[in-house]
């Protein structure tokens, strides 16, 4: 079983309301969800949509198909109806969309009306939609009732008895009417309970457990989301979340509060990020640990600022005047979001470096369900030297020369010890100096001792599919889910397989594990990026050498659904290779 | 004086003559007056010549970029509020390069000590105009003169009721020391604006230029009125008017923020257990 | 009206019932009246929901980064100071994103009208506190209410001595059109910060609460008083002064600059020959 | 012939004076000069110097060894006397380092007590010390004569004449008294006028002969003598400088004059060019055409502000946000800053693109002496459609599709045709869209239209020496001078050649030029960069697959001099290759 609902509408009309309660019920029913939003850079009007994908065997991308689409206007119809599924329906209120279908695919629900008569006021019609859908989906009502409840729980009784009979009237319409409606979704315990989480919330979540403590940023679509998740913790874990003038502002404000000796974050999208480039040098060369989440959209410029793209992958790897380490991260799903945001806070502490977590708007805004993340798995430990343990220090050094290369970083006021630093090269007490000796051997300190143990921290590619596989197909980052549910298709015909990177810089060294071999050994090797230029196969072969023999690109700002890929990946593996 | 030796730093860069010199010995004065031990106060400052100071100073130091001392020293006091944190900023730095920075420091009123070496030129690069310049100066880069009017530092705080507004001048070194001593001492943001003759690339702007305009608010005058201290902040020219232009007392961001009366975040344990429920949370 | 056919653009993407449409209806109607032609005129913006205006009119447009639409305007105006050039921008844009930008540009003060679509929000990004929220809006990024100071753009702008200051507001349409008409005719930088309901995030400064407090400067009032100017800029709270506020005539920047004097440098013709004998120069 | 001075004291004693003054002698007596200058980021005090050398046959590029080491102070004879060549001498006023040496190879000349004597004031001692190194050389005296009176003219008779009667005993005082000195300089008759130029000069020039009419930046060493070259020229040439409060501003205005119809530039150092990411991003969406140059310092952040370093190639060839072309140029001498930059402004208007001068401190501070420029080589046409011709067009769209993907660039308020362009997305008119398919359309558009025609502009390496060399020295950008001299030293032992890059994004096309063969077929091919981490091999990599089989890597902050290259060059090719 595995359906996918796809509401379309205008900016406004509630489509977060309607997509977000029925995922909730949908995962409290025990299924397995995946959704995604595309919305324009508008408030109200224009044409949005939220597509939920759910099922009893674990789903992790989008499908083109679609089963039920809720049209919330006309233009839904017209622009998606070509997509339906074979026993696909449309569900719509012909009073809203002026125009009445009489094909059997179509069914046509007063939603406002019912809205009306039940709830007394038509903006209740999302309610009654909801409830539509179940009903022809033949679902029984109780997660229903149950969200509505607490969705509606802070608006007082009346509203949430208004609700439920809004949804009943709904639910009983569709079931009453819906005569074609072949949908059959059985009934299942939870295999468990299932946690719901986007991008964005995973990476927040990340912080979070991390012990972050400062968060600094300037809105910027996709990335707000991070801020917004953040800032509602802020009470209860001790944050101070703070809206900077600018990108500018934010970076070094969290800076200096990573200086004063908390942990501290910022993050922004492309465009905010390029603000922030001549920071990220100033940690380098500071050595003060800071992590920067950057959720891609595409670009140049303003681009497209709520779409996805995967366009930035070179910019913050190479971004940023002089020389210095740096992480990249690129996780391709809330889980990997979440458990690589812990490892930035950590390695940026270690080594006192700039982490970066490279997200994109697909990622940040897609919902997945997930088992609850194993905290065990986290790690925290203070790499500051602060309190007693500084103050039994006898003679203190910021940029102290160690064999390592990592110098002890002191918490400034907790001992008379001075912590200095500066954005001029400096000595080991961290006065600007100019003398050729000193500048090789920070330099040295800097890059590399600090990278060669950074690199033996990175961890390799994620290969899943067939142990030997004819066909590779290599991804990072957000595409994820849809290149293993592809791999998963294909499998039973061919050989093949997935090598997903979600760690990029250091680029994973192949000395402990050989990966390369798998690419070498393959026939036919083909890297799939949401961008143009194919940024990541440029990457591979600048570090290894390696030239995949055959790329997918996908540069409209939409990201891959599943059927599309296939086909995509079907034609090349039908080819000979030369 | 100990105290002086407590904050003797590295030897100064700068020209023999110029007026940072008069700045550096009057603020370890007075920080040596108000008590205030080395560790317990982080500079941060940005590029430029004024930018070297910490360097010549024992203290914390976060000597960043140019224009972005502001929002490392808000980063630092928003985590931190038990440390004292001064900004010692060019007029190119903080004026030009980082004045947007300088208009929300101000709304945000977070209690940070502001100076700004203002001799009305860029000092470190040679010579340019700065937004401080007068309108008669020419250089490499301005060979028909200054075309923009100068800013107005003082009237623009006051503009955005800035908490403390003040000017001092490099030349009056025991007024000088009265006006940090009250900046540093000050609740909230405070902008301490010094006149700072360059000896070598501001031939108009001279020592001599500014003593013959340099006066001292008088006794009893009162900061508070805002509508007169605008008044008064625009007197420049044949007389230019230092002391405490404008004061307010109001909460600061620090104040303001909820989670920072549980004291400095910076002493505040991370208690991951307590985070644990934000995963029960996720389950719908 | 053939005016306003002339200037019909796209269909705006705002909200139904978003002070911008008044504002944009109001500048239509403006451009008609002044007989200002589409092509002779520049709208440069930034972007948020006002920078999407010159997509919603006819007339040249360089819809730039958010923040950043005056250093655009300017260098539109130093090459040829013959195109007439407004800058529309949003609060956050123009205070927040390019406050620094908005200081040097008065200070200039070129020949550019900027527009600013004053909603006291961020209105594109959902509903942030901008530079000109007050104190008690709550939003997702400040839970515990704005904890900044809001800015006065009025007041900033006279401290800074821009050559026209004014408010209008998007609800006194007749008002608004004077102001516009005024603000692009004025011979220099002119700021007009325009009120604006957003009615979609913002509940606290809605059309109501504007109307029970905008009034418009009475007939005679005097905007080049400074001080009394900067007096009237503070009002704000139970009346909101709209109106000409301050205003001052002084050189532009184009006019002070030598090679301008020549006609805009887009018509200048290159004149490779002259230059060759720079090489001759470089012989010692 | 070949000689080495160096001027060393403190920022604020006249070094350039005393340099520039014998530069200009130098040429004028027909000799040919390379000078490069070494500075603190201070304005008086410290050690900075000002070294030149000259010759009979062409140099570019300093030596380690001083033939007359010109001590301002002590501390210069400390730091530098170790490097004095086998008849070097130091020339001093004792009465200023208060130490007398008495070894034969110090000459002690009274600088001040002459030039007080002669002319009135202590301050002319560097007149006095100019005519003593002139005595010492054994040369004539009237160019130096000559020189003085132009750089004194504005000043009036009696400061001409007392400085030429400073220098006149100045030189005589070392005639007579300087009986070690060996030095023997040829009279020469010049073989040609040649001129004397720097880095930020040429470029400087370039942008003048390029018809740029807007020039607006931020100052920052060592980039800030570009804006005061154009600005010493404004007046003449019908140039607006303008000083930007902030680098944002300053690409942001120069766009802003180059889409009201005019060529625009602006320049900066790494940390300045960091925060005209955005900025670099925007021009690409608008189409836009700018010039942007980046003048090196060694970062990260403040680093070393006003010394060398090739640290941001990989900085400007990745960053910004989204997939866009460019063109990158890393001029290796003034002749070649000069041409490319008129390559520059040409490819950015017939592309509508952001083009990057790549320079650093060493080459924009170094001068050389070169033929004249050839103007016939230049090209100047402008691209843009404006006056009668756009009137005559029927329909403009700002962002055409046509075949070549470049679209009309018309001049705003020329006719009554619009110009329009955002930094969304946009359709052929320029105004927003968000629907996929324009999307892409504008993309193949911008990025693979045009860089397949831009990539055939581009020029490959420039290679120097044996033509079938065993091996090759590899540099991009400022080493020019010194490896093409290591290679001059070293051809008649081995066979070796330069391979040069002065053009490298788009990276040099195989196709027409197959120099990857030269390396290939060469048994050892070293690749010499003024950076740590080896970026251009890292390029070369990404591009061409080739690995060169060694490094030399200089980053302290200090270029490359002639022995020290030699000797790392000589101890690689000593070495057998396995
Ligand atoms: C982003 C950036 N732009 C430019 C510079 C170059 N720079 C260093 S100091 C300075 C200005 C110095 O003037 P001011 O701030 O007035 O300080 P002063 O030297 O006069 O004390 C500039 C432009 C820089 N370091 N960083
Ligand atoms: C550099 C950068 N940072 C952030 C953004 C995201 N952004 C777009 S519009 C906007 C603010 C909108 O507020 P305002 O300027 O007041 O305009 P309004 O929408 O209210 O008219 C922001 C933060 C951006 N586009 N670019
Ligand atoms: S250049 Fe001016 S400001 Fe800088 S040290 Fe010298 S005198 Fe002082
Ligand atoms: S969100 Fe606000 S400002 Fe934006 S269009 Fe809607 S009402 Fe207008
Ligand atoms: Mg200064
Ligand atoms: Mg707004």
């Amino acid at each position: 079983m595995d359906y996918t609902i796809k509401i379309g509408g205008e900016a406004g009309q509630g489509l977060q309301t309607i997509g977000g309660i029925l995922a909730k019920v949908f995962v409290k029913h025990g299924f397995f969800l995946f959704s995604h939003q595309e919305y324009m850079s508008r408030i109200r009007g224009g044409h949005n949509f939220y597509q939920l994908r759910f099922s009893d065997s674990p789903i992790m991308c989008s499908k083109a198909e679609v089963d039920i689409l809720v049209a919330l206007n006309l233009e839904t119809i017209e622009l998606h109806k070509a997509k339906l599924s074979r026993y696909g329906m449309v569900v719509y209120d012909s009073k809203v969309t002026k125009k009445r279908f009489h094909s059997e695919e179509f069914l046509d629900v007063p939603f406002k009306e019912i809205a009306l008569r039940e709830g007394g006021t038509p903006l209740m019609e999302n309610t009654v939609a909801t409830g539509a859908v179940l009903g022809m989906l033949g679902m029984d009502m109780r997660s229903y009732e149950e969200t509505l409840k607490e969705v509606f729980k802070k608006k007082g009784d009346e509203i949430v008895s208004k609700n439920l009979s809004a949804a009943k009237a709904g639910y009983e319409y569709a079931v009453t009417n819906c005569l074609k409606c072949r949908f059959t979704v059985p009934r299942r315990e939870p295999p468990s309970r299932m946690i719901l989480i986007n991008g964005n919330e995973a990476i927040g979540l990340g912080a979070l457990f991390s012990g972050c403590r400062f968060y600094s940023a300037y809105p910027m679509t996709p990335s707000t989301g991070i801020m917004n998740y953040i800032a509602s913790r802020a009470a209860e874990y001790g944050i101070v979340v703070e809206q900077a003038e600018d990108e500018i502002s934010a970076i070094n404000m969290a800076l200096g509060a990573s200086f004063a000796g908390v942990r501290a974050m910022t993050g922004s999208s492309g465009g905010g990020f390029a603000l922030m480039v001549e920071g990220l040098s100033l940690g380098a060369i500071t050595e003060t640990p800071i992590v920067i989440a950057e959720v891609q959209r595409p670009g140049p410029a303003t681009g497209l600022p709520t779409r996805t793209e995967q366009a930035d992958l070179l910019f913050v790897l190479y971004t940023g005047h002089g020389e210095f380490p740096r992480v990249v991260f690129v996780p391709g799903t809330p889980e990997q979001a979440f458990y690589l945001t812990n490892k930035a806070f950590n390695l940026a502490e270690k080594y006192q470096i700039p982490a970066i977590l490279l997200s994109d708007q697909y990622l940040a805004d897609s919902q997945w369900t997930m088992m609850p993340f194993d905290t065990e798995r986290l790690k925290y430990k203070d790499y500051r030297l602060r309190g007693k343990r500084l103050k039994n220090v006898d003679i203190y050094k910021r940029h102290l020369f160690t064999d390592n290369g990592v110098s002890p970083l002191a918490v400034p006021g907790d001992s008379e010890h001075l912590v200095v630093t500066d954005s001029d090269e400096h000595d080991e007490e961290g006065h600007m100096i100019e003398d050729a000796e000193t500048r090789a051997k920070m330099v040295n300190k800097r890059i590399f001792k600090k990278l060669a143990l950074i690199r033996e921290e990175i961890s390799p590619p994620t290969v899943y599919g067939d142990k030997t596989p004819e066909t590779v197909l290599i991804c990072w980052g957000s595409t994820y889910g849809v290149v293993k549910e592809v791999v998963d298709e294909l499998s039973a015909e061919q050989s093949i397989a997935m090598m997903h990177f979600s760690e990029v810089y250091p680029f994973p060294d192949t000395a402990a594990n050989d990966y390369l071999q798998i690419l070498k050994k393959a026939k036919r090797t083909i890297c799939i990026e949401n961008n143009a230029t194919g940024q990541f196969a440029y990457l591979l072969k600048a570090e290894t050498g390696f030239i995949p023999s055959d790329k997918i690109n996908r540069y409209d700002g939409r990201p891959f659904v599943l059927e599309e890929l296939l086909e995509a990946v079907k034609s090349r593996t039908a080819q000979e290779v030369t | 004086m100990t105290e002086l030796d407590e904050y003797r730093g590295r030897k100064p860069a700068w020209c023999p003559g110029c007026g940072n010199f008069a700045i550096l010995k009057t603020l370890k004065e007075t920080l040596g007056e108000i008590q205030l031990r080395p560790h317990q106060l982080t500079i941060v400052s940005g590029i430029g010549q004024a930018g070297k100071l910490p360097h010549y100073l024992r203290c914390n130091t976060f000597n960043g970029l140019h224009g972005r001392a502001l929002p490392v020293a808000t980063g630092i006091r928003l985590v931190n509020p038990e440390m004292v944190v001064i900004a010692v900023t060019g007029d190119g730095d903080c004026y030009g390069e980082g004045g947007n920075h300088l208009i929300h420091a101000i709304r945000r009123n977070v209690n940070i000590s502001l100076f700004v070496h203002n001799n009305q030129i860029y000092g470190l690069t040679k010579g340019q105009a700065s937004p401080t310049s007068v309108e008669s100066l020419t250089t490499k880069t301005q060979p028909f003169g200054v075309l923009s009017e100068p800013l107005n530092p003082i009237a623009l705080a006051i503009a955005l009721d800035c908490s403390f507004v003040a000017r001092g001048y490099a030349g009056d070194t025991e007024y000088l020391k009265y006006l940090m001593k009250e900046a540093v001492l000050h609740k909230g943001f405070a902008l301490l604006d010094i006149l700072q003759p360059c000896i070598t690339f501001n031939k108009i702007n001279t020592y001599q230029w500014y003593s013959e305009r340099i006066y001292r608010l008088e006794e009893g005058y009162n900061p508070s009125d805002r509508i007169n201290a605008f008044q008064i902040a625009l007197q420049w020219g044949d007389k230019i008017p230092t002391g405490i232009i404008y004061k307010r007392d109001k909460p600061t961001m620090e104040e303001k923020i909820p989670v920072l009366t549980e004291g400095p975040l910076v002493r505040q344990p991370f208690r991951m257990d307590k985070i644990v429920r934000e995963i029960e949370n996720l389950i719908p």
